[in-house]
């Protein structure tokens, strides 16, 4: 009776592990134009996505509370400081609730980019993102080019070289 | 409960410094501001052509005769000399210190081609041989100085210094050169005023800034007026005349030290010097011969 | 030395990358903790019934999780008993209770694989003293849904132990144990989370507790659990309550119901304090037998042993096999210094009695037991 | 025997269906926090796990894969 429960609950066990390897959907299809969006930004002034078209975009949601973001800010700072003078702008979206949270995040973690608010969430909705943090490469001509979840250390290699591509073709 | 800003007035490189940066109390405050202090005081002791004892002395009193060994730090300065004289077609060269034996901006005089013609002649930094960590100045007499970009790289030196140390807020101003450790405490930016380069007290405008470098080269800092016609210390090395076309050129930037060589060599530029701010793809503000404000912010931190 | 008619875009990113080569001009960003951490943690257990104290332990331990390539991460634990004391017999009498001295040590350690979606843990656990030797091994994973709002979780573990009691009334026994877990934990809203969690254990081999007299236990055991958990964060008060019940149940016929509270609330500039309440109750094994006795015999003669009753009948008059219900009320003070170092205090009081028992009524004639336990920890990430 | 059957039941059933309202990731702040987690202070939960069993007939819940101890 023991060996049956027993195989049984493997069974289940194998079946899970293997839905491990499977790919998420991504949210947004490449190609399609990335949705628009007006935030305020950090220091008053508003900070849209169709006045950054003719730039390489790099849209990164982001929340105080969320460790690996505070992981990609170095890495993000690195970015906008060496690919900036190419055409390459970071926008940091920050998804807290209370903007407050994301001030006292930024006081110790410097932002050398763009930084906006979206308390509400209406742009994370449209871009449909899974995680936390989430990040999006959007091209000069304001259509999607890559999409990313998630920051981990093997990621800084893999992200940059995406980077340095679409530089590379943006003319 | 927000850190206190501290403010570290001091002299240094013949020109008004502060550092100001916050900290949880005056004690630890002092220790930073110190050891940046100190780091500002050693690259200008190191790369002052008035002290006998500086690297760029030695290589000054050695031309034309010998070559001398350098250390990785001044090789590292020499190598991004070198890139900027490329960058600029040839105008920001670090061998037309010497054409300042003509000039005494203490007197409004104007030295005449005789006199400036052997300067010249020495004024030719494609003529310096660099090997294996060594450098020769072929011809007696010529001359290396770091003042195009020396201030600015202590000012960069200083502030990292702050910021491996913990510092989160404030900035180091070595003479009007500033280098930002980070926004107010409360997350605020800075608000900089840039000076108006013909009234000594005036803002020509105020820029909020909370990172990165707000570096100025203007026509104001060591000059005469003679026959309403303004002669400032920026050089042409072909010519050996002062530049005229722009009474000044502030540029915010990444780093200090490529803040300032890009604002030097706008100056130089004259009529060419819009075109190469755009190209440096950093933001500008600049005011020409007639006082007209010409800028250009890309959106983001680094301008208001 | 040529000058190079370089295009806008090439000559600003070479002018910062050779700005950026000048010596030290950049700091390095100090990492934030990559969830690496160390602890070190002190126990001090005492518990005593009225007139015996009873067992007292002191046991130093250490944890360090390190963060590894990214996508993994490895864990170990070391801890130390230092237990004496005296245990009763049988029941809960003083007389002729047993005293003793052990030394435990026991570790484990543990490996963690990092999945886009999931993750896999192999543990290896070991302790040894005197009399007692256990090893462990498990395998543990984790499954999250698309949305990152379900995730399955599903355990196996097996373990062997050998028994070599000092006073030889066995040797060299064993006791194997399987155990499956299964689990879902829900993200139900912005503030809640919910977990549910099922545990399955068979085990065979000798459960005696050769120390105590007349405990002779089936050599078979199995043993089930349901545990529900829910944290819901007060949006008032920024304090977390964290509620978990637990329903056990074993083919020894005993039948426990665990209530467990806990309210984490942050005090500002580092400080949590932690109030606990803990209500248990369990039902008795269905061969414990009271603290009533042969009447020829008297004790610890279990009832009808004089007139002839099979000896090798199964019986035990080990209190924590008898009915009983336990409270334990808690307090934890935590400080948390600079952004790496957490020091915590934590004071316990636990009381057993027969009469506690939940609905139904307890074994009778135990002394209660009352134990005060205190920890201190000091944790540091890196 | 029946409640061990019947109780699960309910209580997956409850779980399921209560979280019928999808948490988008950047609402998760709160979850976040380390108080929220089931996980709770590796240490702190070994010694409760070791007091308990030594001192009550129920033992383990939350995961499998402890030794066992000769503790009385």
């Amino acid at each position: 009776m023991m060996s049956a429960r027993i195989t049984r609950m493997l069974r289940t066990a194998i079946v899970l592990t293997a839905a491990l390897a499977a790919t998420g959907a991504s949210a947004l299809d490449k190609g399609i134009p990335a949705p628009q969006f007006e935030l305020p930004g950090k220091d008053g002034g508003a900070v849209q996505l169709a006045k950054l078209q003719g730039r390489l975009v790099y849209v990164d949601f982001w929340a105080s509370w969320c460790g690996p973001c505070r992981q990609s800010f170095p890495w993000m700072n690195d970015m906008q400081a060496r690919y900036g003078a190419r055409g390459l702008q970071v926008v940091g979206v920050n998804l807290d609730a209370k903007s407050d949270d994301a001030r006292r995040f930024l006081a110790e973690t410097p932002a050398r980019f763009t930084i906006a608010f979206d308390p509400a969430g209406a742009t994370p909705r449209a871009y449909g993102i899974k995680g936390m943090p989430s990040s999006v490469l959007i091209g000069p001509d304001g259509k999607v080019l890559y999409e990313h979840a998630g920051f981990k250390e093997a990621d800084r290699a893999a992200l940059e070289q995406v980077i340095q591509k679409a530089l590379g073709g943006a003319k | 409960m927000v850190d206190a800003v501290h403010r570290f007035p001091f002299e240094s490189m013949a020109s008004r410094c502060e550092i100001r940066l916050a900290a949880p109390n005056a004690g630890t405050a002092e220790a930073l501001a110190q050891a940046a202090i100190a780091e500002v005081r050693r690259i200008e002791r190191t790369y002052s052509r008035y002290r006998a004892d500086s690297i760029v002395s030695r290589i000054n009193a050695a031309a034309g005769c010998y070559r001398v060994e350098c250390d990785a730090e001044t090789w590292q300065l020499l190598a991004y000399a070198d890139h900027l004289y490329g960058a600029s077609g040839g105008l920001f060269d670090i061998t037309s210190g010497v054409l300042r034996r003509a000039w005494d901006f203490r007197k409004p005089r104007v030295p005449g081609p005789d006199e400036l013609a052997p300067l010249l002649a020495l004024v030719d930094w494609a003529a310096v041989r660099r090997e294996d960590g060594a450098i020769f100045l072929p011809h007696a007499g010529m001359e290396i100085d770091f003042g195009g970009f020396g201030k600015e790289y202590a000012a960069d030196r200083a502030c990292a210094i702050l910021q491996q140390r913990g510092a989160r807020h404030g900035y180091v101003n070595l003479g009007g050169d500033m280098r930002f450790i980070g926004p107010q405490p409360d997350g605020r930016p800075w608000s900089i005023g840039i000076q108006d380069p013909r009234k000594a007290d005036g803002i020509a405008a105020s820029i909020a800034v909370s990172q990165g470098a707000l570096t100025t080269s203007g026509d104001y800092e060591r000059c005469f007026d003679l026959d309403g016609k303004r002669y400032c210390h920026v050089l042409d090395p072909r010519t050996g005349m002062p530049v005229s076309h722009w009474r000044s050129v502030s540029v915010l930037a990444p780093l200090a030290a490529l803040g300032g060589s890009v604002s030097t060599i706008a100056m130089l530029k004259e009529a060419d010097a819009l075109a190469f701010l755009e190209a440096s793809g950093l933001a500008y503000f600049a005011i020409d011969s007639a006082g007209n404000a010409h800028h250009h912010s890309i959106s983001g931190d680094y301008a208001s | 030395m040529t000058i190079s008619k370089q295009t806008p875009q090439e000559l600003a990113a070479s002018l910062l990358a050779a700005a950026l080569l000048l010596p030290g001009v950049r700091a390095q960003a100090d990492e934030p903790p990559q969830n690496g951490s160390i602890s070190l943690r002190y126990l001090d257990y005492a518990d005593r019934q009225p007139g015996l104290d009873r067992i007292h332990a002191h046991s130093p331990s250490v944890s360090v999780t390190a963060p590894v390539a990214g996508d993994w991460s490895v864990e170990g634990t070391l801890t130390a008993d230092d237990v004496s004391g005296a245990s009763p017999r049988y029941h809960t009498a003083i007389s002729g209770a047993s005293h003793m001295q052990d030394e435990r040590k026991a570790g484990d350690v543990a490996v963690t694989r990092y999945f886009r979606r999931g993750t896999l843990t192999a543990g290896a656990a070991y302790s040894t003293e005197h009399d007692y030797v256990s090893r462990a091994l498990s395998l543990n994973g984790t499954l999250s849904s698309e949305d990152n709002n379900t995730t399955w979780a599903f355990g196996l573990a097996g373990s062997r132990d050998s028994i070599n009691p000092v006073n030889h009334v066995v040797v060299d026994e064993h006791k194997r144990t399987v155990s499956v877990l299964a689990g879902v934990t829900r993200v139900l809203t912005p503030n809640d989370i919910a977990q549910l969690t099922l545990t399955r254990t068979n085990g065979s081999g000798y459960y005696n507790d050769p120390y105590k007299l007349f405990d002779n236990r089936p050599r078979s055991r199995r043993e089930n659990t349901v545990l529900l958990r829910w944290n819901h964060y007060v949006d008032a008060t920024g304090g977390t309550t964290r509620l978990g019940y637990r329903y056990y149940s074993d083919s020894f016929r005993i039948r426990a119901h665990t209530l467990s509270g806990e309210y984490v609330q942050p005090l500002g500039n580092g400080w949590t304090i932690v109030p606990e309440l803990r209500l248990y109750s369990q039902s008795a094994a269905w061969f414990y037998y009271d603290p009533v006795y042969d009447a020829t015999l008297g004790a610890p003669f279990p009832p009808g042993f004089s007139n002839g009753a099979d000896p090798n009948r199964l019986s035990s008059p080990d209190q924590r096999l008898s009915g009983f219900g336990a409270v334990t009320v808690g307090l934890k003070v935590a400080r948390e210094i600079g952004k790496l170092w957490t020091v915590d205090v934590k004071v316990e009081g636990y009381e057993q009695r027969g009469s506690w028992r939940l609905f139904h009524d307890g074994s009778p004639g135990l002394a209660p037991l009352r134990a005060r336990v205190l920890q201190v920890g000091l944790t540091r990430r890196w | 025997m029946k409640v061990r059957i019947f109780f699960p039941l309910i209580a997956s059933a409850l779980l399921a269906q209560a979280g019928c309202t999808t948490v988008q990731p950047w609402e998760k702040g709160k979850l976040a926090k380390p108080e929220m987690t089931f996980g709770g202070d590796r240490l702190e939960t070994r010694y409760a796990d070791h007091i308990y069993t030594s001192r009550e007939a129920a033992a383990g819940g939350a995961g499998v894969g402890g030794g066992g101890c000769g503790c009385n």
